[in-house]
């Protein structure tokens, strides 16, 4: 047992750490921290940022633009950027396509599409769930139907996240009727400019903009846009599901939302004491604390376990349940922290004059009620119980 | 023993469904809810029309009701409909005027919209951490303080403020042209105000009212019960219906077992809530009702999140959504929490009462 | 809504109370209180007193020798004998076996049997579980033949609690394999001393002996035995399960159990303090207490719901599951507050001299580890959720 | 970072669990367990011959362990066979013994068997409630008080007394015969004493003891902690294979979703606290020691709790069972908790670290 990080890796950190600290624009780490929406050129000016030190792509090969880091190191970045607020990359050219054209695309398709991602000339959304395929994805419905050199699509994707900022989308689409569901899917790169595309906004619970609705009505795609084989987009579908998956344990977010409560805690009085001199409020806390430290270690266990087998075993479901838990119960017990303050519907004058939550936590409300999604996304804690159940328990 | 309600309650609370299902639906109601001034004018005095407003005080003070179970009768269904009209400061606010023994009959026709000034920043829920002081200005007062998170403030036309003078805190009514107000809208829909009081003038309205505003933050408090109650069996249904309809891997979710059970929870812990309040509806005006309604408030706390959380996992991403009406059910059931003592609180409450008994 | 009990209602209350002050033995109701087992003498003194009353069979018709309450008063009359200490009636022969022979015996049977039940004669106990149909009670095995003015009874039976005192045992028995698996199923009375029975001792896990197996090889039963028809035995349980089920909620023992640890929270000590000042002890008291109020009125919102419709509806469900899971959490907690001084074996020297715990709070480890069945017996809470999932909520 | 353990500590896991599974199989163990002396003497002797005694202390003190992890890699077999046997007093006592600087040879040899007397009746867990008197008698000492349930003290040689002098805590020798010892069983198997002291001759270990006391808390809480692991491990084990073997309704009760979700949440804690305690080992001997250990005692008392009622529920009637081993393991992993500090004293050390950090 070694729960330390060996000289190289603490080397590594200490750079991420300082590169941190020179590089993340200060307003825009504030705007993390306290849960304001990013501008869509906060994110391209922090892509950029990472791109100029060779950090944007962290698990391509180099011979691509990547980094080709390892799983630690990764790891070792994502909680530096946690802990440093810096704005969560914007996974979907970088982590979900990009990986997805390395192992599946053309050396066409690689040239013409992994540079755009890196120097930010194209921004990728995802067309993965539909209105009825959300957590079951083999029932989708949207159809690509090939004439000449085009497929055709029609249907409709939703969940697109920061789709409003893109200009292409990656869809998985319906190409044959014939078999098991899942054997006649195809996965399909989409320009958002052809014709008959329309994008949506879907207005989340707590009023964010930040998920929307695709149509597609007689869109015409190139064929030579489809990736891999056609009907080939499941096996596409779960490589990026067994092999991408990362960070999600959140634990980097949780850590830094624990800091953050902490020192709320340390604010808000009570019955002329500091909240966290509250022996009932100091519970939770002091609980929360501790399964984190759990988790930290189990990501850790389950990340050198990934690191000597290639790629993370379905026991890291527990990872998505767990550190969903945990993350939810943070932002639980902010919002609980504040009482009244937490109420008022987030705008600039409550952060700015009228500061009725203490500085950092105007939003924290918002941000309890935005990341009820982090059990649900992604495959829901139910879906990720039914893969454990199956592969790990064999019920 | 029985649990059913009286012929006039239960035509009141059939009179009241009726309206609000009628003329108060979720999107009428998502319209106003969050946008200045956070609730309905026109409503409001509709609302006032049909009289919820005499059932919160008793005859002598110019109502006919005021008993614990009229206060229930008159928030379950505002909880049905997420109705965001200010009728809990107008009962808070009777309760305190009813003490005392001012004239009701602006507040209770709807005429004057009041709002009860209790919370401050570092004294959320506690009375006996209240700051904004009183003192004598001539013939009347001056209260001095900050007022945070003041339910109805936005659009209150007066301002019932506790303050302090001495040890002793006091009620004072304040008009609202004389304050500082900033209104604002609430995250679950509504309005409510920051009220800055600087040698803001004032009107004694009770020199020591230490057990009025207990009362009144009480009935408050059942009414929020009440609230939370309706809201959580209209969340339950709209969730059942959701899980017979939707389909996934071509079943219905709600065949699937792990969500059955948890939908017995839910309804158990729902059920829960029901009593607690009627308990506590039934000991209003006894010793026993500021603990019971403690207990009523923690435990409804712990069960409106609970439905919330749930209502929106089983819902799984469309609950998410703002056009989905569960959502906004959701955020007020969360929410209720954060008015007039959360969950811990009142847990404290009922600690300290362990000691009693 | 009125949460009195009406004037007749309260006079009757203290008519039991009185009648508890002055009947019940106090060198048994110590024993109750201590979760010390009762003899079989303890029992049925008990039981001869209330008899001498009148009280002993409550929901039996008066021509039959019952006391002909209503469900209020079984209620009242429950509750305080929770609250007094009283030994709990057994069930067997009183609230099963006497309904069921009112409703479906024949006259000579009820003339046989229900005199010698209450005047102690006849011991009953249930034969109802097997090994393999625990929950699921139709798929039990044990085969009655008939063979000319006989039924011929093969097979096992357990979880038979005090068979160990019992002279007569009545039985759910498959007389038919055709059909549904409910559907040949039979209800037949045995004497226990009919050669081919054995009845073993099951050691619970405290160590105590309460249960038993009971082993049925080419038992010889007189054909007028059966009651009411064969292959009605389903009828015949299902009646039980619906109209005889009472205090399902244990809201009495409740009550007792949390005077009890209130008590004990006020006699142990903790950092030189009462551990009722200790305020994360005191949120978890405060907790219980607040669910056990609401638990209160949720048992009598059900009572006089089936007392207007005659039977409790599928939501009592409710209360078994939500009831338990409180008298749990009670024992849960006395166990916690003992610290150490609950983790000795009971003896009776360490209830005696020795005194590692207060006194009545010896045996609350065993209670704890005693009641963990209480949620698996009579139907599992998880059996509870599938009859209200389907009964109720239409699932 | 890797999380193997080093082949030394591999191979004696490997011994151990050879000669628990292959003598101490759950038969014998039960009936040793729960009859007096609640071990068994004979395997006590070969247990010792073994050498996990020796890897409870570092080689300065005559052994060749001493680590957190040495200690984990002890007790995580003698959780997987429920072994009653008293090794955590050894460990307790060989910490304290090795403070002092004593010789820890009749202790390791298996020759003396020690139990270290700390809890009273007043005062189960924390040092500083200690009540027992130490006071000089000529050349030695002389002490007064009751230590109850002292683990392992049924079948002590020696003991060794946590009492105070004055203001100050010290450790104090007693031999077994010069105390009124009045042993008995525990419900989860194994036993302990009450230890009378009445102006018992005793002789000064350590004078001022507060820190070794603590430090031979904090390993008795991580043995307590990886015995536990092993004892859930096993626990989840045999439900799993219940799960998967017995039918009602006609297919396999691990067919039924319900329970599927259950059992990865109960999987899930046993993950965290396998995880937890890892952590607390990889820190003994660091400044964050006790507040770690603290951490990972209450987790794992939680994390026991559920597995045994878990596996007691899933299990519907069987576990219940004194024949059927499951019970024995639910027993064992609940009382754990009463040992050494609940989870609530535990917790109570990690809100105390709240506002340091």
């Amino acid at each position: 047992m070694d729960l330390n990080f060996t000289p190289e890796e603490t080397a590594f950190r200490d750079e991420v750490r300082a590169f941190l600290k020179d590089e993340l624009p200060s307003e825009v780490a504030d705007k993390v921290r306290a849960g304001r929406e990013l501008t869509k050129a906060d994110m391209e000016r922090w892509h950029a940022i990472l791109n100029a030190r060779g950090w944007l792509a962290a698990t391509w090969p180099k011979e691509h633009g990547g980094a080709g880091w390892n799983a630690v190191q990764r790891h070792i970045f994502e909680e530096e950027c946690c802990l440093a607020s810096a704005p969560r990359i914007v996974p979907f050219g970088l982590f979900m396509l990009g990986p997805v054209l390395i192992k599946f695309g053309s050396p066409e398709q690689q040239k013409a599409v992994l540079p755009r991602i890196l120097d930010g000339s194209d921004w990728w959304c995802q067309g993965y769930s539909e209105p009825g395929a959300g957590s079951d994805l083999a029932s989708l419905k949207t159809r690509a139907v090939r004439d000449g050199d085009h497929y055709v699509i029609n249907g409709q994707k939703t969940w697109t996240t920061l789709g409003q900022h893109a200009n292409k989308i990656f869809c998985l689409v319906r190409t044959s009727t014939e078999g098991k569901p899942q054997q006649g899917i195809s996965f399909i790169l989409v320009d958002l400019d052809t014709p008959g595309i329309e994008m949506r906004p879907i207005k989340l619970i707590e009023g964010g903009h930040e998920v929307n609705e695709v149509f597609f009505t007689d869109v015409r795609v190139p064929a030579e846009n489809l990736v891999g084989e056609e009907n080939q987009g499941w096996t596409i579908a779960k490589y990026l599901l067994t092999h991408e998956r990362t960070n999600i344990a959140g634990v980097g977010f949780s850590v830094q939302a624990f800091e953050q409560l902490k020192s709320l805690a340390q604010q808000v009085r009570r019955g002329g004491k500091r909240l966290i001199d509250n022996p009932l409020f100091a519970a939770r806390l002091a609980q929360i604390e501790i399964d984190l430290e759990a988790m930290k270690i189990t990501n850790l266990r389950m990340l050198a376990e990934a690191q000597k087998n290639g790629a993370p075993g379905p026991e890291s479901s527990i990872l998505k349940i767990k550190g969903t838990v945990i993350r939810q119960a943070l932002n639980d017990l902010s919002r609980r922290a504040l009482g009244p303050a937490a109420a008022p519907f987030p705008s600039e004058d409550l952060e700015g004059n009228l500061a009725v939550a203490p500085a950092d936590h105007a939003r924290d409300a918002a941000r309890y009620f935005n990341n009820r999604k982090i059990s649900i996304f992604g495959g829901s804690n139910e879906i990720q119980k039914n893969i454990l159940t199956k592969a790990m328990l064999e019920l | 023993m029985h649990f059913e309600l009286t012929d006039d309650r239960r035509m009141l609370a059939d009179t009241l469904n009726r309206f609000l299902t009628d003329t108060y639906g979720i999107e009428h109601r998502n319209k106003v809810a969050y946008e200045a001034p956070f609730h309905d004018p026109a409503k409001w005095a509709e609302l006032a029309e049909l009289g919820p407003l005499f059932a919160l005080v008793p005859e002598e003070q110019g109502g006919f009701g005021g008993a614990g179970f009229d206060i229930a009768t008159v928030f379950e269904p505002l909880g049905r409909a997420l109705c965001p009209e200010p009728v809990l400061p107008a009962l808070m606010a009777a309760r305190l005027l009813a003490a005392a023994g001012e004239d009701l009959e602006p507040l209770l026709s709807g005429a004057t919209r009041y709002a009860v000034a209790l919370g401050e920043t570092d004294a959320p829920y506690a009375l006996e951490d209240i700051a904004t002081e009183a003192a004598p200005a001539g013939e009347g007062w001056e209260l001095t303080g900050r007022k945070s998170v003041v339910y109805g403030g936005n659009a209150a036309g007066k301002f019932l403020v506790a303050a302090r003078a001495g040890d002793v805190i006091g009620v004072y009514e304040v008009d609202a042209e004389d304050a500082a107000v900033t209104g604002y809208g609430m995250i679950d829909g509504g309005g409510a105000a920051e009220v800055f009081l600087e040698k803001t003038k004032a009107r004694q309205v009770l020199a020591d009212a230490g057990a009025a505003l207990q009362d009144a933050l009480d009935f408050g408090a059942l009414a929020l019960c009440a609230e939370a109650v309706g809201a959580m069996d209209v969340t339950y249904d709209m969730t059942l219906d959701y899980l017979k309809t939707r389909k996934q891997f071509g079943r219905a979710i709600g065949s699937f077992q792990a969500l059955q059970h948890r939908m017995v929870e839910m309804k158990t812990e729902i059920e829960q809530a029901r009593s607690i309040t009627i308990l506590a509806a039934s000991r209003m005006g006894t010793e026993e009702q500021s603990r019971t309604v403690s207990m009523a408030k923690n435990l409804i706390g712990r069960a409106a999140k609970l439905v919330a959380e749930e209502a929106i996992q089983m819902h799984g991403g469309i609950a998410m959504t703002w056009e989905y009406p569960a959502s906004h059910y959701a955020k007020r059931l969360v929410m209720i929490d954060h008015q007039l003592g959360d969950t811990d609180h009142h847990l404290e409450k009922v600690m300290a009462g362990l000691q009693v008994a």
